[in-house]
């Protein structure tokens, strides 16, 4: 019976984190913010609300499972943030207005995307196993 | 392409996603999933490491051509209704062993004919994503 | 008072979570905006599955989260290469 | 072990084989002439087998029907099966040298194999949803062997065909969604019985309608054929005969199917539509044919032509009826595929499927003539060909059933058939060649891989004339067979593990 | 059984195989040698004139298509014989005739094997007995008619007219085929000779009219009656030999011989008196009145050959013992006198090179022979005493006369025509060979025996059939016409009958025929200015249908097959909504679509409203990737409704798929253009209205099924057994791997060729035009 | 519930049946897709639904009494895959169609189609294997 | 030696994940694991399992941020005017290896107001997203040491 009602508050909490997490994305003023909300927000709710069913169903095997939902989540969200972020940047998303500053402006070097301290210099890092021009859309 | 980050990560998600493919073949025919799920997980595992690193390289992990795969695949399904006639019954009457095998569990060519199809779906989804991404 | 209506409650303010990510994929305006708005609702969704599987107390249900975390974050990764590729 | 599985694991084998063969063009081609021969065999010994003793029907893995897939050769299914094997043991050997290596290279023969494999499973299969799976097999090998190469006008082509065909595959599940949703099986058999019992008839008969038309459209019926004219003329020749021998055939085969096994409910409403659709067809694919000077466009209209007359037996739905339908079909696969080989080998000597560019063939290639005007007249139904025959039997059972008009139309379309079998005659053969036409290359036609199969076809239909009784009284027993359903659900619900 | 039957028509088909390779191993001798063969079967079949004639027949019978009724079954008597006898001997002199007319021609050999083709079908159309074996040989002769007529193939007209021949007499068999099958039908027959006993079964049936007009216009088309008869004199760009054999002798009395055949059967009512009388008077006049105005040879021959073939329907028609008898008779000596002058024609072209009547004249010193044999056929031709067409022609005016209540018309009509013949075969045997030397392109000298010699003996058969009827005429005629009237008859032939009526007509004939040769050249030089009325004649109306015919098609074919896919798909969803529209409202008593909300969770409210939306806004979107990103949505969506409605696996291959295809799009897309808008916004919204159609109807029909109670289902099997026989838990995989593995395998197969698919797109475009590699080259 | 997804299956008939009469042959494959996903929804519907009890035999028992038919799911599951290759290979013919013929509107392909012209000087097609 | 402990790792999520921890299931799951990774992981990895407590402090702290960057989300968006000064900051830093870089990186994403985009290819520089950047110089401290100074220890 306790175990029900801390199951229903977990997963009440992790809904409410995801519904900010929406108010956010639909709120903020340009896309990096909407980022910042919906990465961590979306991570927490989600995650709670499988702790509940963790909780509720308190199996070693669904526990499992859920800890890997949650792993995942923690390593998948952050890197597709910072994907669309960079793609973003190139594809020229705009900054909103009130954007005090921007270090990365100028530093991507455009011949190959690498991100560079001055963009004339020549490429300094390449993925181990990939050749030139070996890349997954040609 | 040029991620740092996307390219380390890529290289701890892939081993799971494959991991996790293998789960959801052995344990499809008892619990929800099965070979086409299993074989879609384990080729977007390789189509993450091409995304991160490149398809050379992901032909490269492969190994075996996805073509091989596909035959392969084909070849483990046909052979699996094969039992059926050994033991005097219609072609894909399935066989089991008696004795459930550990971690696997019950053992029979049903199993066996969803690992042809886990085999398959691996091979055509690599052969159609690298043949698009290379061309 | 049954402890399910908060489950339902619970659902009933990821739903509307999903309404609100909706308009934002509607709005984009660019396209990294709706990718974003899709990587929340497909979050969402993993929400509504762990609500449902306890709702009808179906742990089975919780293993399709499992798919769609695993396998939604390529289509993002590849939304954001096609943007990055179109640039 | 049971013939009815044959045609099914000997088309996967060689999927297999030759997939594995991929790099070694030549393997393949050997291994296309095993195939295909086995094939026929297969398809042989199950016609024996099944005009000795009877249907045939096994239950996939046991499980018994309705509830496992069952696999069931009645006479018809037979007959399409030992056809089948036939086209495509001609289509390989024609393909020797009709397809060029780099099409080899790049997996025409898993893919022709896939096809048989489909079309196999079509004609053997006792399950409605099966039917779809292997519909699809064979669709999806079609587009790819229509694609096959790239050229513009293929890549044009298959376009359409696919987008075209998907639309009938789309219809066809829709309909099985429901059907399974009103009846509550899937097996033919077990329907047939149940749908008898369904309380609203008219649910039944629209489920009905969407069958025949998403059977319809794969059978290229007025007013669906338009993917045919559009595409069947842009692959090389020998896969161009292969589908004009089969792919069509299994959509009328199909309706031939639904129409005498499942949907009985309403016969004077769904058989009158078959019957009118049938004359429609006839008429506008002879006109169709008329106005085309591209030999190969030319045929495919009457692939669309001939199929009416198909329709037409099916619409009268008597067992004469029935039986024109089937001996019409074996003439009409025979014949048509026999004129697209014939109209590869005259493309080879004079360079062009265009009748305005080529001409003076008779003077100069009497044999290429010959062999040209065989099937050519036995599509014309002129005596003593097979298409003779069929059009007799088709007369005959129209008459009986006093639909004089059908009759009538029939009777004119033959008439423009052989008219515009003609006009290929007088352009290509006996019209001078036009000044700018290329020197005739005669080496280059007429390879015994090439001329053999036409020949081979061509001889099949006079075998089909000469020896009609043999043929008509096989179609006439398949035919019985059709007519009471009570036999072929008695096989399938009879029988099993 | 008698196999000699057979036996001739099998080795006549035979030749006409080797023919080719006879003229090549004796390219001097072939057709002599080849000719041995009809003047043998000729020899045969006149030994049968004796049993013949004494009432006796012969058969042979062969199982061949009996379930279609399609029997091989031959019968020879009289009527039969009589034809044989024309086929074989005429034909006979044909191939030596042809040898020398058609010397040194390339083709020479194949004309050899179709006159043996026709020679073949011409037999078996004189022999069989079955009306489908008989149509069966029918059509023979119509395409070997077609192979001959076009024999000059390089020749535009020589198409033109075969084609014409073909369609006229392929349409006409047609159409007899038709009525053969009605008759058979009633009858419960194929058997003429059967059929010949049951004709009052026949006639009193209700489909007796359309089976006989039917079986009528295959022997009118055939026989090139009025207003089909325009086929004949175009057949004249045949090879003179063929025109001779073929369209004059045998061939074109096909149809004559199919009406006297079927006379028990079918003669004897007023349909048949009437139309058939009338069809071959209307014939008669016009072939005559035609034939003024020619000045080729060839031509005028056609036309006058049109006319007596009306005058034989005619006579059938009228039916009388008399008029039977006529027709035999007239069948006999115009086979010998037309075959003999077109022969004659034939000759003049080969050594003169012209066949103008108004510029040849005076030839009979250079080709005698010729001019002997012109002589003896013109004098039978004209109907003049002692020549059979004079014995002919009485027997004709006897029974026109005796033709009650039409005799005056019936007698006027023959008069006319005949007097016209008469005329005629003034300027085909007289002119040309007397009077003063036309220019002509080769100067005329003597033509090789090979050529005098066949249209000598025809005319000298005539001649001789004429002064002995009794001896040459009548053991050929009587049985014939015995066969005709289905009993016994006798008659008695004589060149001199007394003075009679029928004397007095023929005086009168020849009287008018001489005046009209007399003042040839200004009736002929008015008949021209006449010319323009042919513009209202069937020739120009077959054209004009055949023009139209084409235009037609290629109007319809462009409308329908207009290359827009938007207009197919149109065409489709509209047949579908139509046909199951039809089916559903047609004949439903008002259907109820009650449906069952159920209880309804409002999540479940929001998912749907979120795809509809979502989907609506497919509708108007012109980004490409953010469409792509919506149909994802929409798929995401449609996965969690399978979820909740408890379909876990189907909403993890949903999710699956789904992600992927994403990828693909992607991987896709960015290498197809942009969205632009294309289409009206009218167009747009007919579309759209189609489009709701085809989605109202799917709607109605998720509604009216889910309304039905629920059936028992297979599925409860699977539910039980899934575990117990399956050993399986998750049911739907127990399905999928076991219960319909195979559903699966051609699944996978299909995975399969997609992935080979797209590898061999993708790597293999000879679209791009690369160089080609030739087999050879390669390993 | 049948009649709200009723709705939604006529709605993606509709768009779908509307995106394949579009001139763009990216549009028509989107048609198609959505079209698939109609023909799911109208299985799975036809087939009756059952709330949140799949076809899965719980431990301990030997079989089910009652739970959603699994026939139909196995069904759509199939026809799903299969949908999945289909679409894999129209896009890349689409793809392809682009490359080579430079177009993907439907409208500029029409040339195998319409009875071509005939201009006598016009070289002689020299096509790829026969 | 890193190599071997992912391995074991694997080995006991796949029990883990089929819920039963005897020996077969292990054992599987290490063969399995060496499957996989003979299949992918090739160079050099970096030891950081060995520090477990480590681990589990970092953990700790971890989740204790990520609650309150929630929370000060929550504010934030909740608010009327949400009053923002974002900002994209260059964060120099000086990691031993890639992995500590990536960990880094999607720490700083999952933290308050800020959002890690991306790593100089000379792995030398890291760009961050703030939702509120008062001074840059200031916030750099701020990161530098936070996070920046558990994660060197943590791989130290
Ligand atoms: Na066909
Ligand atoms: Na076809």
């Amino acid at each position: 019976m306790l175990r029900e009602w801390i199951v229903a508050i977990v997963m009440l909490l992790g809904a409410l984190f995801m519904l900010i997490a929406s108010i956010g994305l639909l709120r903020m003023p340009d896309l990096f913010l909407r980022m910042s909300a919906t990465s961590k927000a979306a991570t927490l709710g989600a995650g709670l609300v499988m702790a509940a069913a963790a909780l509720y169903f308190s199996e070693a095997g669904i526990t499992t499972r859920v800890l890997v939902v949650i792993v995942f989540l923690l390593l998948t969200v952050p890197v597709a943030a910072h994907m669309i972020g960079r793609a973003a940047y190139f594809d020229g998303v705009p900054l909103w207005s009130g954007t005090v500053v921007d270090d990365l402006r100028g530093h991507y070097r455009t011949s190959d995307h690498q991100l560079v301290r001055d963009p004339e210099s020549s490429p300094d890092f390449a993925i181990p196993d990939g050749e030139e021009g070996d890349d997954f859309l040609n | 392409m040029g991620s740092l980050i996307l390219y380390l990560a890529a290289r701890y998600l892939m081993p799971l996603l494959l991991l996790f493919s293998v789960f959801l073949l052995i344990r499809g025919h008892n619990e929800i999933g099965g070979g086409f799920v299993g074989g879609l997980v384990a080729a977007a595992g390789f189509i993450l490491y091409a995304i991160a690193n490149s398809v050379s390289a992901a032909r490269r992990v492969l190994r075996a051509h996805p073509r091989s795969l596909i035959a392969a695949g084909l070849l483990t399904a046909l052979l699996s209704g094969v039992a059926g006639w050994l033991n005097g019954k219609p072609y894909m009457a399935g066989a089991w062993l008696n004795q459930p095998l550990p971690v696997v569990g019950k053992m029979g060519t049903p199993v066996l004919f969803d690992f042809g199809v886990y085999l398959v779906v691996i091979g055509v989804t690599l052969l159609i994503m690298f043949t698009l991404a290379e061309d | 008072m049954n402890v399910s209506v908060l489950y339902t409650l619970a659902l009933g303010i990821i739903s509307l979570g999903l309404i609100l990510t909706f308009i934002r994929l509607v709005r984009g305006p660019s396209l990294p905006d709706r990718v974003v708005a899709i990587d929340l609702a497909v979050a969402l969704a993993i929400g509504i599955i762990a609500c449902y599987a306890i709702l009808f107390n179906q742990p089975a249900f919780l293993d399709v989260a499992i798919i769609i975390a695993l396998i939604s974050f390529l289509g993002t990764i590849a939304f954001a290469y096609y943007i990055e590729r179109r640039a | 072990m049971d013939l009815l599985l044959l045609p099914l694991l000997i088309s996967v084998l060689f999927i297999i084989l030759t997939l594995l063969a991929w790099n070694r063009t030549r393997w393949q081609r050997i291994l296309s002439l095993a195939g295909s021969a086995a094939l026929l065999l297969a398809g042989v010994a199950l016609l024996a087998q099944v005009s000795q003793s009877g249907i045939r029907s096994t239950q996939i893995g046991g499980w018994p029907a309705p509830f496992g897939i069952t696999l069931v050769a009645d006479l018809f299914s037979a007959i399409m099966l030992a056809i089948t094997g036939l086209v495509g043991l001609l289509s390989a050997v024609y393909a020797l040298d009709g397809i060029d290596e780099r099409r080899v290279a790049h997996g025409f023969y898993p893919l022709f194999f896939a096809l048989l494999m489909g079309v196999c499973g079509a004609f053997l299969t006792g399950d409605i949803f099966n039917l779809y799976v292997w519909f699809e097999v064979m669709l999806m090998a079609s587009f790819v062997l229509m694609a096959l190469g790239g050229e513009r006008a293929q890549l044009e082509g298959a376009i359409k065909y696919v987008i075209l065909n998907l639309t009938a595959s789309a219809l066809f599940l829709s309909a099985t969604g429901i059907l399974y949703s009103v009846a509550g099986t899937l097996n033919m058999a077990d329907l047939s019985l149940r749908l008898r019992e369904v309380s609203s008839p008219e649910i039944v008969t629209t489920i009905a309608m969407l069958y025949l038309v998403a059977f319809g459209i794969k059978a290229a019926i007025f007013p669906l054929f338009f993917w045919l004219p559009a595409s069947y003329h842009t692959p090389p020749v020998a896969v161009t005969a292969l589908f004009s021998g089969l792919l069509t055939k299994v959509g009328v085969y199909s309706l031939v199917r639904v129409f005498t096994l499942l949907f009985l409910s309403d016969v004077a409403f769904t058989h009158t539509i078959l019957l009118v659709l049938g004359g429609l067809t006839m008429v506008v694919g002879v006109l169709g044919a008329a106005a085309q000077y591209d030999m190969r466009r030319l045929l495919s209209f009457h692939i669309v032509s001939q199929i009416g007359y198909l329709l037409m037996g099916l619409g009268l739905y008597t067992q004469a009826g029935l039986a024109s339908t089937i001996f019409f079909m074996a003439h009409g696969i025979a014949a048509k595929s026999a004129l697209f080989l014939v109209a590869g080998i005259i493309r080879r000597v004079s360079g062009s499927f265009d009748l305005r560019r080529i001409g003076g063939l008779y003077r100069d290639q009497p044999w290429l003539a010959l062999l040209f005007l065989l099937p050519a007249l036995s599509l014309a139904g002129l005596p003593p060909l097979s298409g003779f025959f069929g059009k007799l039997a088709l007369v005959r059972a129209g008459l009986e059933q006093e639909q004089y008009l059908m009759v009538a139309v029939s009777l004119v379309v033959s008439l423009l058939t052989l008219f515009s079998m003609i006009k290929i005659w007088m352009e290509a053969f006996w019209k001078p060649a036009p000044a700018q036409a290329p020197p005739q290359r005669r080496s280059e036609g007429f390879k015994a891989s090439l001329v053999l199969p036409a020949l081979a076809l061509g001889l099949v239909s006079i075998l089909l004339g000469v020896w009609a009784q043999a043929g008509y009284g096989l179609a006439d027993r398949a035919a019985a067979a059709l007519i009471d359903p009570a036999l072929y659900i008695a096989a399938v619900l009879g029988g099993g593990r | 059984m008698d196999f000699f039957l057979p036996t001739a028509l099998l080795l006549l088909f035979l030749f006409s195989g080797f023919a080719p390779l006879v003229q090549r191993a004796q390219p001097q001798r072939a057709g002599l040698l080849l000719a041995l063969l009809p003047a043998g079967l000729f020899a045969g079949f006149l030994s049968m004139l004796q049993p013949v004639f004494s009432g006796g027949v012969y058969t042979f019978r062969f199982a061949w298509a009996q379930s279609l009724g399609v029997t091989f079954s031959l019968y020879l008597d009289g009527l039969s014989l009589l034809f044989i006898l024309l086929i074989t001997g005429i034909g006979a002199l044909v191939l030596v005739y042809g040898g020398g007319y058609l010397h040194g021609h390339s083709l020479l050999g194949r004309f050899y094997g179709f006159i043996l083709l026709f020679m073949g079908a011409m037999l078996g159309l004189a022999l069989s007995d079955n009306a489908l074996t008989l149509f069966i040989f029918w059509e023979l002769t119509s395409i070997s008619s077609f192979l001959l007529i076009g024999f000059d193939h390089e020749k535009e007209g020589s198409r033109a007219a075969a084609l014409q021949a073909l369609l006229v007499t392929g349409g006409g068999g047609l159409a007899m085929l038709a009525g053969l099958v009605l008759l058979g039908q009633i009858g419960g027959t194929y058997e003429i000779s059967q059929l010949n006993q049951r004709g009052d079964l026949l006639r009193a049936s209700p489909l007796f009219v359309p089976a006989f007009l039917l079986i009528l216009a295959g022997a009118v088309t055939k026989s090139a009656q009025y207003p089909f008869h325009f086929w004949l004199p175009g057949a004249m760009a045949a090879p003179t030999p063929v025109s001779a054999y073929l369209h004059s002798a045998t061939m074109v009395k096909a149809g004559v011989y199919l009406l006297a055949r079927m006379t028990p059967a079918l003669g004897g009512t007023p349909e048949w008196q009437t139309a058939v009388t009338a069809f071959g008077m209307a014939t008669f006049l016009v072939g005559a009145l035609l034939a003024i105005g020619q000045v080729d040879l060839k031509k005028l021959l056609a036309y006058t050959t049109v006319a007596s073939l009306g005058s034989m329907v005619m006579l059938l028609g009228w039916g009388s013992q008399l008029a039977v008898k006529g027709a035999m008779l007239y069948l006999l000596a115009h086979g010998l006198y037309k075959g003999s002058l077109f022969l004659v024609a034939g000759v003049i072209d080969h050594e003169t090179g012209c066949r103008d009547v108004s510029k040849l004249g005076g030839l009979r010193r250079e080709m005698p022979r010729t001019a002997v044999a012109a002589l003896l056929a013109g004098v039978s031709m004209a109907g003049l005493p002692p020549a059979l067409g004079f014995i002919a022609k009485e027997v004709l005016y006897e029974s026109t006369l005796a033709a009650q209540p039409v005799a005056g018309w019936l007698t006027a009509g023959a008069l006319i025509g005949n007097a016209i013949l008469a005329a005629v075969s003034g300027l085909v045997a007289l002119k040309p060979f007397f009077g003063a030397h036309g220019e002509t392109p080769r100067h005329p000298h003597t033509a090789p025996l090979a050529l005098d010699l066949p249209p000598l003996l025809l005319a000298l058969l005539g001649l001789l059939a004429g002064l002995l009827p009794m001896m040459l005429a009548a053991p050929l005629v009587q049985p014939a016409a015995g066969a005709v009237l289905a009993q016994p008859v006798t008659i008695k032939l004589a060149l001199w009958h007394g003075l009679n009526l029928m004397l007095a007509l023929s005086v009168l004939t020849v009287a008018l025929g001489a005046g009209l040769y007399a003042a040839w050249r200004p009736v002929w030089r008015l008949a021209a200015r006449l010319r323009w009325l042919g513009r209202f004649g069937p020739a120009h109306a077959y054209q004009a249908g055949l023009d139209g015919l084409r235009q037609f098609a290629a109007w319809l074919t462009s409308r329908l097959q207009n290359g827009y896919l938007r207009f197919y798909l149109m065409t489709i969803i509209l047949t579908t909504v139509a046909l199951a529209g039809l089916a559903f409202f047609g004949n439903t008593n008002g259907y109820s679509l009650r449906s069952n909300w159920g209880e309804v969770n409002f999540y479940e409210v929001v998912l749907a409203a979120l795809i509809v939306l979502a989907a609506l806004i497919v509708l108007r979107t012109r980004s490409r990737l953010a469409t792509i990103a919506i149909i994802g949505i929409i798929g995401y969506g449609l996965a969690l409704i399978y979820l909740l409605y408890g379909a876990p696996d189907l909403a993890m291959i949903q999710f699956a798929i789904e992600t992927l295809t994403v990828i693909l799009f992607v991987l896709v897309v960015y290498r197809l253009p942009k969205f632009t808008r294309l289409t009206s916004s009218p167009a747009r919204l007919i579309d759209f209205g189609v489009a709701l159609s085809g989605g109202l109807l799917m709607s109605l029909l998720t509604l009216a099924v889910t309304a039905r109670p629920v059936v028992p289902h297979i599925s409860d099997y699977f539910l039980e057994n899934a575990l117990l026989l399956g050993n399986g838990r998750n049911v739907v995989n127990v399905i999928l791997v076991d219960f319909r593995a195979l559903d699966t395998f051609g699944e996978i197969t299909v995975l399969a060729l997609a992935g080979i698919g797209v590898y061999a797109l993708i790597r293999l475009t000879i679209g791009r035009r690369e160089i080609v590699v030739p087999r050879e080259e390669q390993g | 519930m049948s009649l709200l997804l009723a709705i939604v299956i006529g709605v993606l008939f509709t768009v779908g049946l509307y995106m394949m009469m579009r001139r763009s042959l990216t549009k028509v494959l989107i048609g198609l897709m959505l079209l698939g996903q109609a023909i799911n929804l109208l299985i799975f519907t036809a087939g009756r639904l059952e709330r949140a009890s799949p076809p899965l035999i719980p431990p301990g028992a030997s079989e089910l009494t009652h739970s959603a038919d699994p026939l139909p799911q196995a069904l759509i599951l199939t026809a799903i895959v299969i949908s999945f290759g289909v679409t894999a290979f129209a896009l890349v013919l689409a793809r392809q169609t682009y490359t080579v013929l430079g177009t993907n509107d439907m409208n500029e392909l029409r040339d195998t189609d319409i009875i071509p012209r005939y201009h006598p000087e016009m070289p002689h097609e020299e096509e790829e294997g026969l | 030696m890193t190599v071997f402990l992912l391995n074991v790792l694997l080995a006991i999520s796949w029990a883990a994940l089929s819920g039963q921890f005897d020996p077969p299931h292990l054992t599987f799951g290490f063969l399995l694991g060496y499957l996989v990774l003979w299949l992918t992981v090739r160079g050099e990895t970096r030891a950081y399992f060995t520090r477990v407590p480590r681990v589990i402090s970092f953990l700790g702290f971890f989740l204790k941020e990520l609650l309150l960057a929630n929370l000060n989300l929550a504010a934030t968006v909740l608010r009327r005017d949400m009053n923002l000064k974002p900002g994209v900051v260059a964060l120099p830093i000086d990691l031993p290896n890639d992995a500590a870089i990536t960990l880094l990186v999607n720490v700083i994403t999952l933290t308050p107001g800020t959002l890690g985009l991306d790593v100089s290819s000379d792995r030398k520089v890291i760009y961050v997203h703030a939702l509120n950047v008062g001074d840059p110089e200031t916030f750099r401290q701020q990161m530098q040491a936070g996070f920046v100074r558990r994660v060197k220890e943590l791989f130290a």
